[in-house]
């Protein structure tokens, strides 16, 4: 209790030093607070900036790169798309639906702070087992807030994972990926001109005693199993309001009366303020009395760093301000005059008439700590890897190991998930949840955005490297299958406490695994989210960057669908198996493992694996084609099946063992079905691409029949399937 | 055909689907006609849309705060004089509300919200929806609701059914009602209902989201024929 | 005046209740067999400014009749309609 | 013995209730410009079956601790816990 108050609001007694040095004195209670806020590893990024420029961010494609409040890629015919993820995973561990529903308004913002309309949401997430009770709420809880505050504003979520493993137990893994639409010219960025003398002008909901060192504590400090302290931070969403911000938001761009627009996030007031200030280089007034309050006599640092939802800031020409709340209120929404800019670098707070507070912008958008921190890799980490499960005896029958990889709440249909959420509201939606990727088409054009979103939780707790760069590979070959290629990616890092040397081991090498795969396949990453301390006590959850990827297709009627359709069609696997089980779903769930390499990934393969998928598919040749990965061939196959209603007859190759054929996650791998007149044509392309094919059966009749080892039907099998997730959660 | 049907669609504070409706209606050969919560004005329609969506949030009950809206004052008028209402999903639930439908939509009986593809059979063809369709007649349509259960007391759901003001109810792909594919467990598997006139009527399911066939099935060309036949009827 | 104001909404007793149903079916896992008949309502509390308490009543009515409560579904029941002497938020000078 | 219980459950002070706030902006355009600070909460009945009052009063109390509210997010008050004489609906014969 008598610890220091930049201690206790989680700043270091050097990072004191360093704010005494820039104000020339001490600061005041209030300039603590927002410095606490700005310089938190949430807001400044503090231990990740020195690895992150690592990453590869540029590209033809790419107009806008990290360090706006989301990146923007450009589609042609004058379109942007502005995507980014975030992380709210320690909001929902406190109480899921709320924590999850507040999650999905803010990267909403983020993506309207743009200039962009919200087309699309996906939520990649991860919880520990179905069979603890509390892990069930959780998991429930989330999605119910995902699709309660997406649905309620009108933005379809088209995709997303799930995945469960102890590690994420304690602390959930909660991620939000949305996608919006702009035109290019009209992108809200910092490039735009902005003049001394404009208003800020803050709309939306009032502001309350939300979230307060929201920032600091709830992000920064690591989550104490049964922490009493950090539950009223917890926030209520207001997903009607989020909608009428959306609206008026987007009315206010339209009618071209803005200089600059912010969300209110991470640090509400105190970050929009100061990085906008900052950005347009220059200084601002903020008077605090002017602010709408929900309660009353919340004090100056309340309402500085208050992280009440709903809320945004534009920057308005005094001869636009008229018109501006005009909209707002059309809108119904409340609006007020915070502030304005002006020359010169100082951000000057006043409440009734006194200053309260007075920092140079900079110092807070800007200036932050920057760190680099020890790294080693865990002890035992080659043990583990050297401990291989490729190669041990297998006493299970091939059913029975199918039935278990395929009720494993890893690989089973996710369904009861995106049933709850409205993948269809906006009229665009080609391709819903389910597939390999989601297809949102274009209005107007015969172009459609192809998403996915992708994580690799055991790969990455056995090898971070490979484990980053698998989900990059996966990602840009879910979106490949269907045709689509790959543009550009955005993150979500979600890992441990980087104070900790092992934990920053992983992200480095997680790092470097993300940027060698995406220079590899030419998707630069545009922006994303680091999420730290997701750990309670010593137990930290796996590294886990989450990637989401965002493909084009050119037109959207070539797009190539994963279900199986029509009987007779010739089935190949393209690329290769490997006897690689290190890290897979059967090594877990029939061997009881978590030990063993990860399936090896060579980029230039999965380059060439993707390029044919992408020319095949632009040729018309290909009747299906669905992405080889958790689960192996045999998941893939019967995906397929499931998906289109009907069998096959497969022939599996003699010379490995029959669960490694089945069961191996070799990378840089897919299964077509081809008509029988274009399968020449698909063998030359192969051939001629440099990639590696087998044909291994054909399509047809109401079983799945792997020759000499299973024959099942596809309805039964479906059943297993789909009611996997539902019976466990029936407890 | 001298001139396309004017349908209006209504944006309340909170509508989502607005926009597809325009866009079917559009798709279907007719001309769309933004409508506005707050204007007393219906701009010579020749039908109105009650689009889906969640007016003020949804918040309190579905549909309860949106009925209020000055322009209900003109659908009530409009609706009084014999033209085209369809209330789709929120809309359904205002038109409930304001009485100009009987009934109402409570929680999904298993308390989930549900996007999902459902099977429906036409049961009158008394109605602006279902006109040129024969009863019995199976269309493919999706549901996107977390309170879509339709419920009435005893006596009204027995007026609603003797006087065959049912329009359409959850169905397997072969007609069959029953208990596997109720939805969202409304009473007697009722998607949609009419008033006593045929004019007025409200569905759950989402045919405005299933017009285009790049997008998927289109079980709602016929339901946005006939309800621009019934507005043409009127010009 | 102010009037501090309590309405309670219930849905009609012949209408099955999911909420009450879900709540019921949790409950023998938690060790309770000896509960039935839950039912969610909801209840609202505000605040009017009225002449008087007669006046602050027929008000509440009218919010309860109209918008409160569906009647085709619910029923209601003003639970209380007192004067109010303290702040609220909106008093704030 | 049956005992008629009754437990209201309130979103907690200081958090945002944007269901009263959505009714609360509404209610202007309907012609009530008096009312001020709406909440909106659940009122959840029951009867539960026990030995006495004491025993009754003190499940109601850890069913609306543990499944009637979310104590994250909400407060409970237990308003009745009545001894009940007549039938409820599940007694019917
Ligand atoms: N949380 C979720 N939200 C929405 N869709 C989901 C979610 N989880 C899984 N899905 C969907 O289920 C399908 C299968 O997911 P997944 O097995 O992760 O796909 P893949 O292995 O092809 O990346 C995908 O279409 C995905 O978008
Ligand atoms: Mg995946």
């Amino acid at each position: 209790m008598d610890q220091p108050l930049h201690l206790a609001l989680g700043l270091t007694d050097d990072e004191l030093d360093r704010i005494r040095q820039t104000l020339g004195r001490d600061p005041n209670p209030n300039e603590l607070a927002m410095y606490a806020a700005m310089w938190s590893e949430h807001c400044s990024y503090k231990s990740s900036k020195v690895h992150l420029r690592r990453l590869p961010t540029e590209g033809p494609q790419v107009l806008v790169g990290p360090g706006q409040d989301a990146g923007a890629v450009d589609i042609g015919d004058g379109l942007a798309v502005v995507f980014k993820m975030e992380s709210h995973s320690h909001p929902s561990a406190v109480e899921p639906y709320q924590g999850a529903a507040t999650g999905v308004g803010g990267i909403v913002r983020d993506i309207v702070a743009m200039g962009a309309r919200p087309i699309a949401l996906l939520d990649p997430l991860r919880f520990g087992p179905l069979t603890d009770e509390r892990n069930r709420f959780l998991f429930s809880g989330v999605v119910a807030g995902i699709g309660g505050y997406g649905n309620c504003i009108g933005v379809p979520t088209v995709g997303g994972e799930v995945h469960f493993a102890e590690p994420h137990g304690a602390n959930p893994t909660v991620n939000v990926m949305c996608v919006g639409i702009a035109q290019a010219d009209r992108l809200v960025t910092s490039a735009r001109e902005v003049h001394e003398g404009s208003l800020l002008l803050l709309f939306g909901a009032a502001t309350g005693r939300d979230g307060i060192g929201g920032v600091s504590v709830l992000a920064s400090r690591t989550l104490e199993e049964g922490s009493e302290e950090s539950r009223p931070s917890v926030q209520i969403g207001d997903p009607f309001a989020e909608k009428l911000l959306i609206e008026a938001s987007l009315e206010l761009v339209e009618r071209d009366v803005l200089e600059g627009l912010q969300d209110l996030g991470g640090a509400g007031l105190t970050c929009a303020v100061s990085e906008s200030a900052a950005r347009a280089r220059m200084g601002a007034d903020l008077d605090l009395d002017a602010v709408p309050l929900r309660e009353p006599s919340l004090q100056a640092f309340e309402i500085l760093t208050s992280e009440s939802q709903e809320r945004m800031l534009a920057i308005v020409r005094p001869d636009r301000l008229e018109e501006a709340r005009e909209v707002c209120a059309r809108w119904g929404l409340s609006s007020a005059v915070v502030g304005s800019l002006r020359a010169g670098g100082g951000l000057t707070v006043r409440l009734g008439g006194n200053v309260v507070a007075e920092i140079p912008a900079r110092s807070l958008a800007d200036e932050g700590p920057e760190y680099y921190r020890p790294m080693e890799p865990p002890l035992g980490v080659d043990e583990v890897l050297d401990d291989d499960p490729t190669f041990a005896t297998v006493e299970v029958a091939p059913e029975a190991a199918l039935r278990s990889v395929l009720t494993s709440p890893n690989i089973a249909s996710k369904r009861w998930v995106w049933e709850q959420y409205d993948s269809l509201v906006q009229g665009g939606t080609v391709l819903g949840p389910g597939a390999d990727a989601a297809v949102i088409r274009i209005e107007g054009t015969l172009k459609a955005l192809v998403l996915s979103s992708d994580g690799k939780g055991r790969y990455g707790a056995l090898d971070p490297y490979l484990g980053a760069a698998h989900a990059v590979a996966e990602a840009a070959r879910n979106v490949s299958t269907l045709g689509a290629k790959p543009l550009a990616i955005t993150n979500c890092l979600n890992f441990g406490n980087p104070e900790r040397p092992e934990v920053m081991w992983q992200f480095a090498e997680s790092i470097q695994g993300m940027a060698d795969a995406c220079r590899a396949l030419e998707t630069p990453v545009t922006g994303g989210n680091v999420s730290f301390y997701n750990e309670s006590g010593d137990s930290a959850i796996w590294p886990t960057p989450v990637i989401g990827m965002l493909g084009l297709i050119e037109d959207y009627r070539l797009l190539v669908r994963p279900g199986f359709s029509g009987s007779g069609l010739p089935i190949y696997l393209l690329g290769e198996t490997f006897p690689e089980l290190g890290g897979s779903e059967f090594a877990e769930v029939v061997l009881g493992t978590l030990a063993g390499r990860p399936p090896a990934l060579d980029l230039d393969r999965e380059a060439l694996l993707q390029r044919l998928l992408v020319d095949a598919a632009a040729a018309d040749l290909l009747d299906s084609a669905h992405d080889c990965s958790d689960g192996g061939l045999a998941v893939t196959l019967v995906e397929s099946a499931i998906a289109g209603d009907t069998g096959f007859a497969a022939n599996l190759p003699g010379d490995v063992p029959w669960y490694v054929t089945l069961f191996s996650e070799s990378a840089s791998r897919a299964v077509v079905s081809v008509a029988p007149e274009r399968a020449d044509g698909l063998e030359e392309l192969a051939v001629a691409r440099g990639v590696p094919f087998s044909r291994l059966g054909e399509t047809g009749g109401p079983r799945m029949v792997f020759d000499g080892l299973l024959d099942l039907a596809v309805e039964d099998v479906r059943g297993l399937y789909e009611d996997a997730i539902p019976r466990l959660l029936a407890g | 055909m001298t001139r396309r049907p004017r349908i209006g669609v209504i944006t309340f504070p909170g509508s989502l689907d607005d926009r597809d409706a325009l866009r079917s209606v559009r798709f279907m050969g007719g001309e769309g006609v933004p409508l506005w919560h707050a204007e007393h004005d219906l701009r010579e329609i020749d039908a109105v849309i009650l689009p889906g969506g969640f007016s003020y949030g949804d918040y309190l009950r579905t549909g309860a705060i949106a009925r209020f809206a000055a322009v209900m004052d003109e659908v009530r008028t409009f609706a009084a004089r014999g033209g085209p209402v369809l209330g789709i999903c929120n809309g359904f639930q205002i038109l409930c509300e304001a009485g100009l439908l009987p009934g109402a939509l409570i929680r999904n009986r298993q308390l989930r919200f549900v996007c999902r593809w459902v099977d429906v059979r036409v049961e009158s063809s008394r109605s602006v929806l279902t006109e040129g369709l024969a009863s019995g007649e199976v269309l493919r349509v999706p549901v996107k609701h977390g309170e879509g259960q339709f419920v009435a007391g005893a006596g009204d759901l027995r007026r609603i059914e003797d006087e065959g003001l049912v329009v359409l109810r959850y169905c397997g792909r072969d007609g069959a009602v029953d208990d596997a594919h109720n939805v969202n467990g409304s009473l007697d598997a009722i998607a949609g209902v009419r008033s006593e006139g045929g004019n007025v009527v409200g569905l759950m399911p989402h045919p405005e989201h299933a017009v285009d066939p790049d997008l998927g099935p289109t079980g709602g060309q016929p339901m946005f024929a006939s309800l621009l036949a019934s507005a043409l009827a009127r010009v | 005046m102010k009037f501090h104001c309590s309405v309670d909404v219930r849905l009609k007793p012949g209408l099955l209740d999911p909420q009450g149903k879900a709540i019921e079916g949790a409950l023998p896992a938690m060790g309770w067999t000896n509960v039935s008949d839950v039912r969610v309502g909801k209840h609202v509390e505000f605040y009017v400014e009225a002449r008087d308490q007669t006046t602050a009543v027929a008000q509440v009515h009218e919010m309860a009749e109209r918008l409160l409560s569906n009647p085709v579904i619910e029923t209601f029941a003003i639970r209380g309609v007192e004067a109010f002497a303290g702040l609220t938020f909106e008093d704030r000078p």
